[in-house]
C-alpha cells in the first residue's frame, strides 16, 4: 500500500501497542533512528519486544526504554557495552528476558523474515552453548544449526533519504540493518533526512524499494548535514 | 441476464477489484491486459520478477532496450519511482507476501484453491516452469484469470486437479467469463462463492460444476 | 584475489574444465554474457553442467553449446521457448539431463552457495512434482521444501562497468541472475562496457562488491551505447 | 635464543603473512594493529562486518564521521574502491568463505582449532557475543593473536577448551609471543606446528603445554 507521510515522528510511531515486537535499525549510533525510538518513549507503549543488534547505550533511546521497564525481551547479539548500565542493571535484576543470537544468525534470521524462508541451516554457532536445543545437521561435511525467522510487529530505521513512493538510501555504514529490517516487518517507519518527489533518486541505487516501507517522516540529523557537504543531498 | 464477460470486460473487472497503492504482479498473457485498465489514481505498482518495480506499458518501438524487459521478456519501460534489484531479492519479495496481488492463468483450480497452470501433464512434452511456483505463493491475494469451461466443455474449477500442481490453497478469487468466484478458506474447509453470474444463472453454473457454488449474488 | 583484467573473452574464459559447472547469467538476452559463452564455446570445453534461467536460444550461445552436446546436464527454471530448438532435439534424444528449479529457487539456491547457508526451507514447489522426493516441513502453519545451494566452478556474467577492484554495477533488468552468479561461482568472470579507475564508482552503488569477481574483460555491446545515450557511460 | 615477540613485532608478522591482493578482516582490539603493517603494495582490502570493503585507516579528527564507523564502532575512513552494503549481505559474505583472512583474539585455541574467545563463562556475567562466531567461521583462513600463557601461567593452546566455545576446528595459525602456531588438520587428525621458537626453547614450550607440539622450525 502507498507510503503515508507522516507530519512528526510523534504521528510515525503511532499505533505501536502494547506487547509489540519492535525492530530498531542502527549499529551504534550509525543508522539508529533515535528521534523514532525517542518518540515510542513518549507514546507509552509497553512490554515490548525489541530487535537490535545492543540493548540501549547511555542515558537515551533504547536505554531509557529498558530503564522504565518497558521492554520486556531484548533479542540482539551484544547487550553488554561500557555505556548499557540500564540495560545491566535490568538483567541482572531479573526484570528483562536477552535471547542472544550471533550477529550474523540475528541479520539472516531478519532476512528470512522479509524472504518467506521458513528456516534456515547456519553453520555460525554450531557446537556452542548459543545452539544449544537447537537441530543440527552435516550437509557436504560440514555442520550447521537451523535457524528459524525473526519478524517484528514494527522496525523502526533511520534513512539518508526517501522519495514519495518509501524508496530508501542509506548513508555509509549506517546502512546496516535497515534494509533486512524493513523487509522483515509487517510496518516499517523510517525517519529520513530528506523527502523527494518520485523519480528523483536513480532506480538502479534504491536500496529498499518502497513496497518494504509504510511511514516516511522527516527528521534533520548530522547525516543530513554531511550529505549535504559532500554533494550527496541538495 | 447477463451476457459472457470477455476478456477486455474481465481485465476491467480485475482491475477495479484492486485496491489503490497496490504491489501488483501480472502473469504473462491474459492477465497482462489488467494494467490497460489501472487508472493513474489507483497508484498501483507494478513488479516483474526478473527485477523490477514500477515497470511502466510495453515500450514504443523508438523506446526499445534490451535491458528493460518483462517477465514475459517483452521489451517494457520505467516509472518515476521505479528501482531494479536482482533475482534472489526479487522472488524474496514475492515469497515473503508483500505483493498485494498476483494475477495468473491456469488451466485449472480446485474448489481449495489448488492451482494448476504450468504443466499439462502430457506425455513427451518438454517441462518448463519458470516463475509459476513463485507466483502462485507470491502475494496476499492470487488471482486467475481464465475460461470457466474448457474448449471441450469440461469445468476448470474442480473439486481436485487433474493437472500437475503448481501450488497448494493459494487462489484466492477466479475471474471468469461466467463471473468471479472467490474461494474463501476457514480453517481446512473451503467455499467457492459466486460473485455475479455471466451467461449462464447461478443454478445453470452449478449443474455443470462438480463443486458446490454459494450464490454470492444477494450479499 | 585481485581481479584480473584479460585482454579478450578468450583468456577470460580460459582454464574452464571439462565437467565444469558453469553459471551463465541473464534473463532472456538481458545481461547475458553471450561473448564470454561464445569464448567457451570456442574453448573446447565440454561435458559441462549449465546452471541458467533458459537452456540457449536461437543460434547462438549456450544453444549453440548444447548443439554440440557440449552440456551433459542444463539446471534451470525455463528450458522449452520458441526458438529453444537445440535444446529440444537434444532432450528428446535423451542426450542432456535436465534439472528443473522454480525460478525463485533457482535465485535463492545460488544465494544460498554464496551465503554459506547449508539448505533452506522454502514454500515455492511444495506439494508439486519439483519437490517429489524432497523433505518437507510445517513451520508455523505453512508448508515447506527443503533446498539445497547451487555452487558453480565459474560464473560468466555482464556487467555494465567495473572498476580494477572488480566492483560492478548493472543496468535495468540485466541486472537479473549476476549478484547472486557472482557469490555462488568458485571463480566469477565479467564482461563489462567498461573499466574505470578504482574509486570511479559511487561505494553507495556498487551492486557486487570486488570480492566476488575473479575476471573482468571489456566487451562493448548495445549495453553500452545505451548507457553512453543516457549519460550514465562516459 | 630470540626475544618474545612483542604486540607490535606480532602483528608485523601476522601482516607479512598476508597474501597480497587478500581480502581480510580484522577483530577488535590487539588484530586492529595488524593494518599498521600492511603495505600498499599488497594491495589488501580490508572488511568490517558493519557493512563495508575497503576500510581506511581510523579517522583523524577532522574526518569523523558517526555514519562511517568499523566494528569496534570506531570512526574509520573509506578508500578508493570501497563499497557499502547491509548487515545481511556483509555476514553472507563472511560465512560463504569469501574474505581471505580474519584476524582475532581469543582466550584460547584447541589442538583441534576450536576457538574460545567470546566468554569466559563467569556466573553472572552479561553475555555478549557480537559477530564473534560469525568470525570464527568467516574466512578461509582463521588466525588468532594472543598471548602463549595466562596471566597464571597456563597456557592457553590446550587439548580442549575450558571456556565456551566460539567456533570449532576454524583455526588455522595462532600468533604467540612465542612464535606461531601452525594447525595442520588431515582428516580428523590436527597436527599443532611450531614455525620458530621464541623466548623460550621449542623443548620448554612443549613442557609447558598438555599439547603435542611438532617442531617446524626446520621446515
Amino acid at each position: 500500500m502507498a507510503v503515508e507521510i507522516a507530519p512528526s515522528t510523534t504521528e510515525a510511531v503511532a499505533g505501536i501497542g502494547d506487547g509489540a515486537t519492535v525492530l530498531m535499525g542502527g549499529f551504534g549510533n550509525a543508522g539508529q533512528a533515535h528521534e523514532l525510538i525517542d518518540a515510542l518513549l513518549d507514546s507509552g507503549a509497553t512490554d515490548l519486544t525489541v530487535v537490535s543488534n545492543n540493548a540501549g547505550q547511555g542515558d537515551a533511546g533504547l536505554a531509557l526504554l529498558v530503564k522504565e521497564r518497558r521492554v520486556a525481551k531484548v533479542i540482539c547479539s551484544f547487550p553488554r557495552q561500557s555505556d548499557s548500565w540500564h540495560f545491566d542493571e535490568a538483567y541482572r535484576g531479573g526484570e528483562i528476558e536477552l535471547e542472544l543470537v550471533p550477529q550474523g544468525n540475528l541479520a539472516e534470521r531478519l532476512r528470512a523474515a522479509g524472504a518467506g524462508i521458513g528456516a534456515f541451516f547456519t553453520p555460525t554457532g554450531y557446537g556452542t552453548t548459543l545452539a544449544e536445543g537447537k537441530e543440527t545437521r552435516t550437509i557436504d561435511g560440514r555442520n550447521y544449526v537451523l535457524e528459524h525467522p525473526l519478524r517484528g510487529d514494527v522496525a523502526l530505521i533511520k534513512g539518508l533519504a526517501a522519495d514519495e513512493q518509501g524508496n530508501l538510501i542509506y548513508r555509509k555504514t549506517a546502512r546496516n540493518f535497515g534494509p533486512v529490517m524493513a523487509a522483515a516487518a509487517h510496518r516499517t517507519v523510517a525517519q529520513v533526512e530528506q523527502i523527494l518527489p518520485a523519480g528523483d533518486l536513480d532506480p538502479e541505487n534504491i536500496i529498499t524499494p518502497g513496497i518494504y516501507v509504510d511511514v516516511i517522516t522527516q527528521v534533520s540529523t548530522a547525516s543530513g548535514e554531511a550529505a549535504q557537504k559532500e554533494g550527496r543531498l541538495r | 441476464m447477463n451476457d459472457v464477460l470477455d476478456r477486455d470486460q474481465l481485465a476491467r473487472l480485475v482491475a477495479a477489484d484492486i485496491a489503490p497503492g497496490s504491489y501488483v504482479n501480472l502473469g504473462i498473457g491474459q492477465p497482462t491486459k489488467v494494467s490497460d485498465h489501472l487508472t493513474d489514481e489507483q497508484g498501483v505498482t507494478l513488479h516483474t520478477e526478473n527485477g523490477m518495480l514500477g515497470m511502466g506499458p510495453a515500450a514504443a518501438e523508438d523506446e526499445i532496450d534490451g535491458d528493460l524487459i518483462n517477465a514475459g521478456k517483452i521489451p517494457v519501460t520505467e516509472q518515476a519511482g521505479a528501482s531494479y534489484f536482482h533475482h534472489a531479492d526479487s522472488f524474496a519479495m514475492m515469497r515473503g507476501g508483500h505483493l498485494d496481488v498476483c494475477v495468473l492463468g491456469a488451466f485449472q483450480v480446485s474448489a481449495a484453491g489448488d492451482l494448476a497452470n504450468w504443466s499439462t501433464g502430457a506425455p513427451g512434452a518438454i517441462p518448463a516452469v519458470g516463475g509459476a511456483m513463485d507466483l502462485a505463493i507470491g502475494a496476499k491475494d492470487v488471482f486467475v484469470m481464465m475460461s470457466l469451461f474448457a474448449k471441450d466443455g469440461s469445468p476448470k474449477i474442480v473439486p481436485e486437479l487433474s493437472y500437475p500442481a503448481t501450488g497448494l490453497g493459494c487462489v484466492t478469487r477466479v475471474y471468469t467469463d461466467h463471473g468471479v468466484f472467490l474461494i474463501q478458506r476457514e480453517g481446512e474447509e473451503s467455499h467457492v462463492v459466486l460473485r455475479e453470474a455471466y451467461g449462464l444463472s447461478v443454478a445453470e453454473i452449478q449443474e455443470r460444476l462438480e463443486v458446490s457454488v454459494v450464490d454470492g449474488s444477494g450479499s
